[in-house]
């Protein structure tokens, strides 16, 4: 594992574990809710995936925006949504985060400067570029960090923004979670380049990539990118190149690649990988990892219990929060 | 002689049919290939033609939308796939300034026979982004044929004509429709689609409608027999160019209209038809058309919220029993 | 107390006043700075305000639009110009998707004070790219606020409140409205932008209408009244939401109305209003109201066909006219 | 002047500075019929470019097809579209090559395969791949031409579309006028990247880039390019260096740029030399120019006495062409 610049001590050790651990317990807990019935709509898990939102949340400060996808529990989980808020949202309860209005695909948190939750593909980035103009203008330090897939890298809104953010200079970070695929959608059959970092040069944008898969690498990369633009030196692009373990959401039949690929990317899975090399290292034990886990249930545990217990929007404020006032 | 099926199955047969009969034709969009469409519409179809007329296309709306533009110039006869209405405004240059009107400004020399199929519709909870009812909104086009096949007969029978058209032809899918049984009629050229079609006759009442309303309307249809009230019930079918005869010819008989319409209600469809109807029948009116549309807010997630959000069997019925004064 | 001045004017002196008074706000948009705007709205806006602030875009409007979008929800107040509606298109996915439903899909979290501008309308020979009415086409979004001001003085009460707006508003400016003089009023905040205006008044007809329009209705009111019908000439102002009140309280009193309206016709915002008056003033019509809008046909570049496809006072009379029964 | 695999005989020397002359003196006479109103709606005139459309369309084929923009009256006449034709319908008048309907800047020609006339900035980009496409699917060896400013390199359609046409490989001849500027923005305030033809890199694309104000430059550059193309090797990029002359539209102020910079581009004029060149070359003598010249008035000339002479269409028609048949 890399390590230049990062103190991986046993605490932070710990933290990165948990935090990956945090999105793969909550996860597996809305699937099987989801088979429950219990959250309904699509549902997109970032499985496999962890090591890219908890590698890049820990460089973040607070006053940083974070714009995300549909695929985006993980990113609010790890940006310090509640656990409890999320779970709620998915239920549809008015405890929840978007008061039960967005569901899984539209998670929002004023708090902590998350700006969802977006469903249509490459539909975040504008807003990024947007949320990094009004930081320079305004001459705050900032960052925005974007995720999004590989897959929107075809839109034509990943050209518009990433040539905005470079004219303008603009403080704004661009994670692409390469994991191959868009929906059923190989990068292959979608890119004539497939090197999606190579992109970036055509627009001048600083770009690296990293694995996806370990944390540390992400962590660190993270860090450079990040100081990179905060200094002000512009817009930067990390390809973070993962694997999503499950099916894009609940209704594919993952026709389009063969289990042995699936098996291969979860048997070097980054939370797997990133265990047991802190075992190994010596800086965690069984006994931590079980600490972990047991703070984590309880969670996830706690964030359930907080959903079940919300309540539902009273139907006759249906038309609210479409303008400011009742005006529409 | 007819077939059973479902909707889903009858566009697939459809697609297929038309593959089959017309090396021209191709399916182009996203998922469409390996992935097996993400209705699940165009399974099988790759191994059956090939990944050159099973198209998986790039995350591009615009630029698949107008490269079916140019093939459809170029001679070929595409079923371009968009996944739902909501990423067609993705496309929508593409389509109203140029697949709309290259016929007009090119003064006739060019023709766009491009079939454009999109899903639409909410009731799955799929929240704001996912659940637009946009098929009316997009019959303000001028140039545009818009289909909205609300029976598994329209799904199997509409394709194959919107081929055949010569003009760019939306066709919208209400995707809670897939799952639907019925029964396809071997002769389809026997299938009228030019005109709107009366699904049940009634005396006291027209419940217009369309896509995945139709059966909302004629389980309220029900409903009001039950409670003295004739409903007649009409699948609007086209929503361009309307079909305002048959909308007329109901209303000077019922004397009263209900326009039932997933859209939001301002600027929609049912709006439309009511100017239609005050233009053309106004005299014989026993009461103002009234409508009942979706509310005017982003479709919610939270489920009874999306439910109040939409057009309901009771909702219909009440506005129904109102209008009729019982 | 008043002060002279073109519409074009008055919209420079409103974006000027606004950028001097408050720091948030900045205008994005093509050829804004170094051409002076496409309108020459912005001339002189580089020098005083710098680039910063005058930002001139490349070509992409769906991305500067969002890039509006994220900075109003960083706290700026951007006012993003698109040179014409027909542009718009490419930014509608950001327009519905986004700017319009944030602040739903937040549960109210987050809100998007945004304002948009852009021309609208035909009549200078640009043809089917370039001459699309579509704000009555806009105005079906939940969540946003459509303006279109047709006189001097809104042009330059208007921007001002919409920069109030905690959500998106879209200003629709008719590209032949530029030139046009007007008495802009010192005190600006006694304009009320919320409700249609009763421009004129009369008895026997409303001629409901709103920017460009408004003027051909004027003129033609003061044809009516020389054929003994007395005109009440309305201004929308305000498309979405629409003023109510004031159009029924006009209709219940004319009992006879007339929407001129230069969208195409099926499922313009004349029907939208058709709609309405039908539901909450239909008892006191004397007749259907009618309406008068763009022929359903993109526009074209011939000067004698595309007057033929747009309403003229001419055909105002004659449909105010007939529908008065003179 | 490059001479590579070009027989730069009298003859065709002859043919590209007449060919230049066809353009220039006919909008010379555009914009003079613009003052007398005879012309209305927005102008654009290709003035100073000529050497770009002129050079390409002597490389291509009678089935191959052109997609332009607004600014195509030249296109349009060197592909073979009638003068005649092309000013009637800049007068509105039925004998136009669009009946009037679309005025100059929607110009189409079904017999030479001239797909317009887009006034949508990148509008054209995804038409030209699917016309390409078409040929691909039926085993046509054409190419298709796509040109565009470089002010539509920024918009997501041609990233959609350069994506499209490398991905399936297919026969489009991507020609970029990069006049410098795009109404009144120049280049590097539009893009963070401004060697354009670089672009093409990111898309594994072939490109280069040409003096576009040398004929010959870029006729030899064409027919590589097209040679490349046609043998079904998949897209080309060719960016043509240039310069409009005068404004954007009969609209345009002019603010943004100077008049010592338009003084040093129009001294260096493509026909200016060109014709110098082939004069003292000995290729071309006074007489032949004049020659030239006569023969291009009286074409330009006899253009618009088939204007004037033409008709207006009845009004009654208004509705037509809008559908096939009058069901819309
Ligand atoms: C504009 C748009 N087109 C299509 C879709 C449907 N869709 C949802 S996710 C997805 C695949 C996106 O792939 P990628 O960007 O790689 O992200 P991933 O799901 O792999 O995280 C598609 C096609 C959409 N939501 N928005
Ligand atoms: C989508 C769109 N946005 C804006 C415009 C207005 N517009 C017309 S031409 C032009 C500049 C285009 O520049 P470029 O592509 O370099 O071509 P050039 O005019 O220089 O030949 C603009 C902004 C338009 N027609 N279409
Ligand atoms: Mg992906
Ligand atoms: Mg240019």
């Amino acid at each position: 594992m890399t390590l230049s610049k990062l103190r991986l001590d046993r605490k932070h050790c710990r933290t990165l574990l948990k935090q990956m651990l945090r999105v793969r317990r909550f996860e597996e807990k809305c699937a099987e809710l989801y088979t429950k019935e219990k959250i309904r709509g699509f549902l997109h898990l970032y499985i496999g995936e962890e090591a890219v939102a908890a590698g890049i949340m820990q460089v973040l400060q607070d006053e940083d925006a974070v714009v995300a996808t549909y695929r985006e529990h993980g990113h609010a989980l790890l940006r310090g949504v509640p656990a409890g808020e999320i779970m709620a949202e998915m239920y549809g309860k008015q405890e929840g985060c978007s008061r039960g209005r967005g569901g899984s695909m539209h998670l929002f948190h004023a708090p902590t400067r998350f700006y969802g939750g977006n469903a249509i593909v490459g539909g975040g980035l504008p807003l990024a570029v947007g949320l990094a103009l009004a930081d320079q203008m305004q001459a705050r330090s900032n960052v925005t960090v974007c995720f999004f897939g590989e897959g929107a890298a075809a839109e034509g809104e990943f050209h518009e923004s990433l040539n905005l953010a470079a004219l303008w200079k603009l403080p704004v970070l661009f994670v692409c979670e390469n994991n191959l695929y868009a929906m059923g959608t190989a990068l292959d059959i979608s890119e004539s380049e497939t090197d999606i970092h190579a992109k970036a040069a055509s627009y001048n944008i600083e770009s690296e990539t990293v694995d996806g898969m370990n944390i540390v690498d992400v962590e660190v990369a993270a860090r450079r990118a990040v100081d990179f633009v905060r200094a002000g030196s512009g817009p930067y692009f990390l390809e973070c190149q993962t694997y999503r373990f499950r099916a894009h959401s609940m209704f594919d039949a993952e026709l389009y690649r063969d289990k042995e690929e699936v098996r291969q990317w979860t048997e070097a899975g980054p939370i797997k990988r990133f265990q047991t090399w802190a075992m190994e290292a010596g800086e965690l034990n069984q006994g931590d990892v079980d600490e972990i886990e047991t703070e984590v249930a309880s969670e996830v545990a706690a964030a359930v219990e907080f959903a079940e217990a919300g309540s539902w929007e009273p139907v006759e404020t249906l038309l609210n929060n479409v303008g400011a006032e009742a005006r529409l | 002689m007819s077939n059973r099926m479902t909707y889903r199955e009858a566009m697939r047969e459809a697609i297929w049919a038309a593959m089959s009969a017309d090396d021209r034709v191709f399916l182009m969009g996203e998922d469409v290939g390996h992935y097996g469409g993400c209705y699940a519409v165009s399974k099988g179809m790759l191994d059956e033609f090939g990944p050159e007329r099973v198209r998986d296309t790039p995350l591009s709306e615009s630029g698949f939308s107008g490269a079916g533009i140019g093939a459809a110039l170029g001679g070929m006869r595409p079923i371009v796939e968009i996944m739902t209405c909501n990423f067609a405004l993705l496309a929508l240059d593409q389509i109203m300034n140029s697949a709309a009107t290259l016929r007009h400004m090119s003064g006739g020399q060019f023709h766009v026979s491009l079939v454009i199929r999109m899903a639409t519709g909410a009731g799955r909870q799929l929240a704001a982004q996912h659940s637009h009812s946009l098929e009316g909104w997009f019959a303000h086009i001028p140039g545009l044929r818009i289909l909205a096949p609300a029976t598994v007969a329209d799904a199997r029978a509409m394709l194959p004509r919107a081929l055949e058209d010569p003009d760019p032809v939306l066709i919208f899918e209400n995707a809670l429709l897939y799952n639907r049984e019925g029964d396809v009629p071997e002769d389809l050229g026997a299938i009228d689609i030019d005109h709107a079609k009366v699904e049940r006759s009634g005396n006291d009442i027209s419940l217009i409608t369309y896509g995945g309303s139709l059966w909302k309307c004629l389980e309220a249809a029900e409903k009001l027999s039950a409670a003295g009230v004739s409903a007649e019930v009409i699948d609007l079918r086209v929503l361009r160019p309307l079909d305002d005869s048959t909308i007329m010819t109901s209303v000077a008989k019922t004397r009263r209209a209900l326009i039932v319409d997933e859209g939001w209600r301002s600027g929609s469809l049912s709006a439309e038809i009511m100017a239609r109807i005050m233009e053309q029948t106004f005299w014989t009116l026993d009461a103002p058309p009234t409508r009942l549309c979706s509310a005017e807010v982003p479709i919610p997630y939270a489920k009874h919220l999306e439910e109040a959000a939409l057009p309901q069997v009771d909702g219909i019925v009440e506005a129904a029993r109102k209008l009729a004064g019982t």
